[in-house]
């Protein structure tokens, strides 16, 4: 079934590519159509070679099969972790626009081809197994990304947000492309199977060390992690709401896949005996993450930059859970990924339709405003609730997962930090839904930082598509944590995404694999740990939230590093590139002196 | 390494750093041709012809013409 | 001496990121942009060179001569057209901006704090 | 953060990033002394696989040809995205208002005509010679569009913006951006390789690249152009 693999990038390429050439020649009513059924066609193809990803199918470009052992073409290969980011994509931006039927009134052509390139950029990034390719896909996704993020030019806030989101995102696609060459000039490959196997036995050196840090640096870029963070807020604040789907569901995640993609085919190869020292580096920051963008989720009163800064939390919290370097844990951000996914979307959608109804977006200016669409208030509160991870709703599978791992290997410490986590950034987006459609708490807070007004599209209303594809993705979402065999087979697909010699050995000799050995259709048992982490978050969620509306000041002593804090995300990129370089060198000389052997 | 490349990379050395150091826009932006142009003599004398003539065509045609013209719309600035 | 490619290729790379930190002009800060992204050109080329070796065209040269890397230089091609791209996009944007904000200093844009 | 401090702290950081990227690239191999398998394989087997001379031209098209079709639709999505950055508002300006109100009356020597318009079909020659021996020598789809384009520019310096915008209806020009590109999706073909056949397939592939890149340049410089030219008739929101 290797053919499915390229087929989820022609598709949405050819509807892009066909879109602009037909343009002048097709009648209006029929312009709709295309985008969507290419869209709809890609998530199946993508749907369909994760169901055929067990025997993780691999498909060479132009029949150029390895020769005498050496990789000469590029590989897509279709493993279930991969394979699900492209189904993923392909499911989000189906609904993305759907959405925008009717939500985008200005150049809407030039919209959907865009969403076609940035979908056939993101499946493209998920399948590929040859590192130039992927840093060729990672911009195919950012060029698409930048231009949609400045969507709204008679604004100032869109430009400066795509403005700092291509070039900090361009600057760390730079950083991926001079690591690249490094691992060529030691390698001679750019095929991910055949680095690793060239690069098995040989030691972790200055230039392999560099080559990882630039390589990893490129793509936290993209996930948006600390330091690297600083661009995601602005372009997603900006961004059309159902852009936003895409940035928050898969394109940050797929930084994340990036980064456990070459660490586990190629650097687990030198690193493997030091691979305490790349753990504790990535939970730290992983856990730093997840707790500045919470709070700084709770100091904001734009909606979507506040569910923006939940996005970085929840990023940092993935992190954590692939830098345990565990199956388990992998497994459990697989299953994030998809829930969160999922959810955030719908959040993001609905703050579309409050938009639209209400042309504002701020938090306080909404106050009581949402009573009028209970319906969307409902579905709001749920996808927030989901976010909790309260036991077996919406994320819980994925966090219980990262927790068991944390816990089986020692790091008692860190589920109880990820619960605070995620429990503030869950509050804060509760604190916003219960203010907009419950009208609870006080309308005005000196505590959230002021934001310039967006201007809202120029339509008005909502209809009922947009609300129906809001409730699809939030009940899809509510029950990931309990479709049976899930979990099996996750950790199955992890363990296999984990295994390098397995990879070598499938993809250059074509050595037949089986990933996803019959899984019984059951939902396990959580452990009592993750159960209590679980209720814990809730109860916490809960404090936090009425904390949030009872209006009370922040004490004293906090406010001078609230104060830092909100001065750091400045708007300036020339900051955002200081902060990127500064974390560059620190990670890189942290490994230096930790990874080579002297 | 033959005489020709070395001066050809220091070349490239120098005309990068200017270009950066060169604050007025319009100067940079001729500063950037001339920089275009010590990358192609670069990539010839590396053997690489193909790409120094991809690089020629876009220092040479590509960014001029965006450089000039965004330049000249910011300039021409505060007219509407 | 046979590092001195490579010491270049990383001088452009760091220079471009000082000057895209210390600009007061968009304009010239696309440019940065690219001159960081050309140290990625000098890098792929000068690992792909081989001494008294001809360019990877056997076009009056016999096959089996003596040839540099072709593979690095496919990606020295790809490369320079993603440079062009991401320039026109961050020009775009700069004029743009300067229509509605009334000046190109990313210092003095401020849509947005905290 | 003030800039003094921003700058202080980048100093030290980007020290810190320049010892890194100098401690790594003195573990590559010397210069000239590359051994990697990868291009000598390409450069043993192309000629003879391939039908061509030019072993860069064969892994643009061929061998890593999949990157190429990444590498056009980044061209093609920085075109749409550069359209959708300087659109006109709301789209209240149609093409013939646009010419009608583009400024044409910039006083041009009768020098630069008569080298504009001697140049404009050498260069325009130059490409199509390119694009056509760029299977055998130095050049290709990319290098050749790219003049091609610039060659359609020369007539904006000679004659003018209008003359230019009739040259290069955008119509056409999003139909050959987009035909082009939906076209290099044979990239994504595979069994034709070692058959004669296959090196006809990279011609038209090589072709089809300069016909989307002649068209994605075009439009990049007629929306910078019009940028430049028709400032009034942006209006501010």
């Amino acid at each position: 079934m290797s053919w499915l693999l390229p087929l989820t990038v022609a598709l949405p390429f050819t509807g892009a590519a066909l879109g602009v050439a037909l343009d002048h020649w097709l009648p209006e009513w029929v312009k709709q159509f295309p985008a969507l059924v290419f869209s709809v066609a890609t998530t199946v193809c993508a749907v369909l070679a994760l169901a055929h990803s067990g025997s993780a199918p691999v498909h060479w470009f132009g029949g150029w099969q390895p020769k005498h052992g050496i990789a000469i073409g590029i590989a897509f290969v279709g493993e279930p972790l991969g394979a699900g980011m492209a189904a993923l994509a392909g499911v989000l931006a189906t609904a993305a626009l759907l959405f925008s039927w009717h939500y985008m009134e200005e150049a809407p052509r030039l919209y959907r081809v865009l969403m076609l390139v940035f979908l056939g950029g993101m499946c493209g990034f998920a399948l590929s197994g040859d590192l130039f390719n992927m840093f060729v896909f990672f911009e195919v996704m950012g060029v698409a990304a930048y231009a949609l993020a400045g969507y709204h030019i008679e604004q100032l806030g869109p430009l400066q947000g795509a403005l700092n989101f291509a070039i900090t995102n361009s600057i760390g696609a730079y950083m991926i492309l001079f690591g690249t060459a490094l691992v060529y000039g030691e390698t001679g490959a750019l095929n991910l199977a055949q680095i690793g196997k060239t690069l098995a036995g040989h030691p972790p050196d200055a230039l392999v060390v560099v080559a990882f840090t630039l390589i990893l640096v490129g793509f936290l870029v993209k996930a948006a992690v600390v330091p690297f963070h600083l661009w995601l807020a602005d372009a997603h604040a900006v961004a059309p709401a159902p852009v936003c789907v895409l940035y928050s569901g898969v394109m940050v995640e797929l930084g994340l896949l990036g980064v456990a993609r070459v660490y586990w085919t190629v650097f687990e190869a030198p690193f493997g005996m030091h691979a305490p020292a790349v753990r504790n580096v990535l939970l730290v920051v992983g856990v730093a993450t997840a707790v500045l963008g919470a709070v700084m989720a709770f100091l904001q009163r734009h909606l979507k930059r506040l569910l923006a800064y939940s996005t970085i939390s929840h990023a940092g919290v993935m992190l954590a859970g692939v830098a345990l370097l565990d199956h388990v844990s992998l497994a459990g951000v697989a299953n994030l990924v998809l829930s969160h996914g999922l959810l955030k979307g719908a959040l993001f959608l609905a703050a579309g339709v409050l938009l639209r109804e209400f042309h504002s977006i701020d938090e306080l200016r909404l106050h009581g405003r949402g009573r009028e669409l209970p319906l969307l208030g409902v579905l709001f509160g749920l996808a927030a609730f989901g976010l909790v991870g309260f036991p077996y709703v919406g994320t819980f599978l994925g966090h219980a997962l990262i927790d068991d791992g944390g816990i089986e290997l020692g790091h008692s410490w860190l589920p109880p930090l990820l619960m605070v986590a995620s429990a503030v950034s869950a509050a804060a987006i509760l604190r916003a839904g219960a203010r907009i459609f419950l009208g609870w708490g006080p309308k005005h807070d000196p505590l959230l930082a002021p934001e310039p007004e967006e201007r809202p599209p120029e339509g008005r209303g909502s209809g009922p598509l947009m609300v129906l594809t809001v409730a699809a993705l939030v009940a899809a979402g509510l029950v990931a944590s309990v479709v049976p065999g899930l979990q099996d087979g996750t950790e199955h697909a992890a363990a296999h995404f984990m295994d390098r010699q397995v990879y070598v050995s499938h993809v250059l000799e074509g050595k037949p694999v089986d990933v996803l050995p019959d899984v019984p259709a059951v939902v396990h048992r959580a452990t009592d740990a993750s159960l209590a982490y679980g209720l814990g978050a809730a109860a916490l969620t809960l404090l936090v939230t009425l904390l949030g509306l009872s209006g009370r000041r922040i004490p004293n002593v906090l406010e001078p590093p609230v104060n830092v804090l909100k001065a750091a995300h400045s708007g300036i990129v020339g900051d955002y590139v200081m902060w990127l370089t500064l974390g560059t060198a620190v990670l890189g000389g942290v490994w230096i002196l930790t990874l080579t052997n002297r | 390494m033959i005489p020709l490349q070395l001066a050809a990379l220091l070349m490239v050395g120098l005309a990068g750093t200017t270009v950066v150091l060169m604050r007025d826009p319009l100067r940079m932006a001729i500063l950037n041709a001339v920089y275009a142009l010590t990358l192609t003599i670069l990539f010839l004398v590396f053997q690489s012809p193909d790409v120094a003539l991809s690089m020629l065509v876009v220092g040479g045609i590509a960014y001029p013409i965006v450089l000039l013209a965004a330049i000249a719309r910011v300039r021409s600035g505060g007219d509407e | 001496m046979s590092y001195l490619p490579y010491i270049v290729a990383a001088w452009l790379f760091v220079v471009g990121l000082y000057g895209i930190v210390t600009s007061r002009n968009l304009i010239h800060l696309a440019v940065c942009l690219t001159v960081t992204q050309s140290s990625t050109y000098v890098l792929l080329l000068a690992i792909g060179y081989k001494h008294r070796a001809t360019a990877p065209i056997f076009y009056g040269v016999p096959v089996g001569s003596r040839a540099v890397d072709p593979v690095v230089q496919a990606l020295t091609l790809t490369d320079v057209v993603v440079s062009v791209t991401v320039v026109a996009l961050i020009l775009a944007l700069t004029v743009d901006i300067h229509r509605d904000a009334k000046t190109v200093d990313p210092d003095e844009i401020e849509a947005f704090r905290g | 953060m003030n800039r003094r401090a921003r700058i202080a702290v980048f100093a030290v950081a980007a020290a810190g990033l320049t010892a890194l990227l100098v401690a790594s690239v003195i573990e590559l191999p010397a210069f000239g002394h590359y051994q990697g398998a990868y291009g000598n394989q390409l450069n043993r087997e192309a000629v003879a696989e391939r039908h061509t001379t030019n072993v860069v031209t064969a892994t643009v098209f061929d061998y890593r040809g999949f990157d190429t079709l990444g590498e056009e639709f980044i061209l093609f999505a920085a075109v749409v995205g550069v359209t959708l950055l300087l659109r006109r508002h709301k789209d209240s300006e149609d093409h013939q208002e646009v010419l009608r109100k583009a400024d044409d009356d910039r006083v041009r020597s009768d020098a630069i005509r008569v080298v504009g318009l001697l140049a404009m079909p050498a260069l325009f020659l130059l490409g199509l010679w390119l694009v056509a021996f760029g299977l055998v020598t130095p050049g290709g789809g990319f290098q050749g569009g790219v003049l091609l384009a610039g060659s359609l520019f020369v007539v904006f310096l000679a004659a003018g913006f209008r003359p230019y915008a009739h040259l290069t209806p955008a119509h056409w020009a999003d139909f050959a951006e987009g035909s082009g590109a939906a076209y290099l999706h044979n990239f994504l073909g595979s069994g034709t390789r070692g058959t004669l056949e296959s090196d006809g397939s990279m011609t038209l592939l090589n072709w089809a690249t300069a016909v989307e890149v002649t068209a994605a340049m075009v439009l990049l410089f007629s929306e910078f152009l019009e940028s430049y030219v028709l400032p009034s008739v942006r209006p501010l929101p």
